[in-house]
């Protein structure tokens, strides 16, 4: 149904428009919107989406609202502002409840990486066993099924939306590049080898 | 790597020295990882542990990552099955394995480094978990499927996965007493015997330990041994009995 | 909308800021607020929510919004604006999904095969908890619960008409066969629970 303040104003430009269709989109919406989505819905081009998008990331941000337009998990989704969060702890749970251990960021952080892979696989490069970590990491929706193993039919898992979300990366490719982050093997042998070379033989 | 770790002192049968040594020994091939008692550094380290009274997380997590870089090594070099042999690991590309993992298992660390800081700057940030209260249902229509899938499916799940290999379980060496007897009381009642055909049926472990106890015969002067060409019958017979025939086995 | 520039302006009144606290709580909400529990996550008096409410209704309306706040039978909530209607229900016909997934597969087989059966029970024979998949073979209506083990007991999942209808069955009985796997349902039942414990996790 069209709005009846379209007949009598030349104010709502096409792009303000759109925003109000977008912004109600996104209220409804349980997941992040991908802007093709949203254009989808919306029977509009993706660029148009795109301007939308603009408006409305200026009305709804952190320091004139209470509601915020974040790029999150591969779409866009609406969240509580920062300034909101206190009262927000006294109605809500926190998306991950406590904090998650150094286990289970670990797990995660193959998982992301790495991911799809079967508990053995994970396990393997953590040394240790990691059933319980896994099966923690599921329940909290941080991880999931994602098909089998041909050969042995484990189970592997891969990260999902909500684990995008709860670390707010806009994708799994906003992580950092591993190579960055750790030295490499001929470092760490080297290294290795340096601490031998010191001692007297 | 951290100072607890570096700063174990070990004295073990095979090694005197702080660990950080001992791992570039192994990196370097200076010492087989199979004469080192793995267990007993284990116990170094919890000894070492509690003399310094305080639970240093960070050096726990290294050295299980590294004692179970070597256990791994050490368990390939002792148990190798038919397919390891043919690639089996050189010295080089086993310390390059143990590096591999150590990087790997860092970077993961690492990374988890990273998701705990963004973890820490959304902590206060909320946004709802399920459906909006007043939106409309989702209608989730599947297409026509294939009742051949299910039972395809149901397969899957009654697939045998492989048997776990349990070759490492037969590698028990039975004593080499045992054998000695047996070869005493068969001297006892022929003067000579071929040692293939004696130990025919046996395990390669058994046959190793078999040739052990003629060699401790040998050393004790009981029996000779002859062989006439390399691969050829090992003849085995009482020292006594066949002074003529010497040793003349050849190392191949 | 509030003015961006808060830091030099005295127009924010205590209203309009906790008009921010209360349309974070409401886009975070997924069930209708009563006023009393915004109060107590706000911290302050049911009048001033009550205020509060007021300007955000003056803004979140159908002339000029495309989320819109609506007193419901259980208390407040946004929803999309009626211009949106369309394409708001374009966003939620979900196209035919052309198939399931390997685990929602394997669950529905177990339960087509030897239900009715409890989700332990699910579980045993998958290897892995199966929690998430059987909720969301019951949301889309393709199992329902079906009586429980006993008086106390847990509840188990039979497969319902809808699944009969998408996978083109008159009937279970007309399941494929698979006597390669046992005679009867308990001895197929008992193989895969073999299987199933022999099987890496």
């Amino acid at each position: 149904m069209d709005s009846p303040l379209r007949l009598i104003t030349t104010e709502a430009t096409p792009a303000a428009e759109l925003a109000k269709v977008v912004e109600a989109l996104l209220v409804v919406a349980s997941q992040p919107l991908p802007v093709e989505e949203i254009a989808a819905a919306a029977e509009v081009d993706v660029t148009h989406v795109g301007e939308a998008l603009e408006l409305l990331a200026e009305r709804y941000c952190e320091e004139t609202s209470g509601i915020v337009l974040e790029h999150v998990a591969g779409g866009w989704a609406f969240r509580a502002s920062a300034a909101a969060s206190e009262a927000c702890s006294r109605l809500f749970e926190k998306p991950t409840e406590k904090g998650l251990s150094q286990a289970a960021l670990e797990t995660l952080a193959i998982v992301a990486y790495l991911g799809p892979l079967s508990r053995p696989e994970i396990a393997r490069i953590r040394g240790v066993n990691v059933d319980g970590v896994v099966a923690g990491l599921a329940e909290r929706g941080l991880i999931s099924e994602g098909g089998r193993e041909n050969e042995f039919g484990a189970i592997r898992y891969r990260t999902t939306p909500l684990f995008e979300r709860i670390f707010g990366l806009e994708s799994l490719s906003a992580l950092p590049r591993v190579d960055d982050l750790g030295a490499d093997v001929t470092e760490i042998r080297a290294r290795l080898e340096a601490v031998a070379e010191k001692r007297p033989a | 790597m951290a100072v607890a770790v570096r700063e174990l002192e070990l004295d073990l049968d095979a090694f005197e020295g702080p660990f950080d040594l001992l791992l570039s020994l192994v990196l370097r091939e200076e010492l087989p990882l199979q004469e080192v008692d793995l267990a007993e550094i284990v116990i170094a380290f919890v000894e070492h542990l509690a003399d310094r009274g305080e639970l240093d997380l960070d050096a726990c997590g290294e050295f299980l990552v590294l004692i179970s870089a070597l256990l791994e090594l050490k368990a390939r070099a002792m148990f190798p099955d038919e397919e390891a042999e043919l690639a089996e690991l050189e010295p080089e590309e086993a310390a390059e394995e143990l590096a591999r993992r150590l990087a790997e298992y860092r970077r993961a660390k690492e990374a988890a480094q990273f998701l705990r800081g963004r973890l820490e700057a959304r902590r206060d940030l909320y946004f709802r978990l399920g459906p909006a209260p007043l939106a409309p249902r989702p209608e989730r229509k599947l297409a026509p499927q294939s009742a051949d899938k299910l039972a395809a499916a149901l397969r899957v799940l009654s697939i045998e996965p492989p048997a776990p290999s349990t070759a490492h379980m037969a590698l028990r060496f039975p004593p080499t007493s045992q054998f000695l007897e047996r070869w005493r009381s068969l001297l006892r009642r022929r003067s000579r015997f071929d040692f293939d055909q004696e130990v025919k049926g046996l395990s390669r472990v058994e046959v190793a330990v078999a040739f052990l106890a003629l060699l401790e015969l040998r050393k004790q002067n009981e029996i000779a041994i002859a062989q006439a060409a390399p691969f050829a019958p090992i003849r085995i017979s009482r020292a006594d009995a066949e002074r003529s025939l010497s040793w003349t086995a050849h190392s191949a």
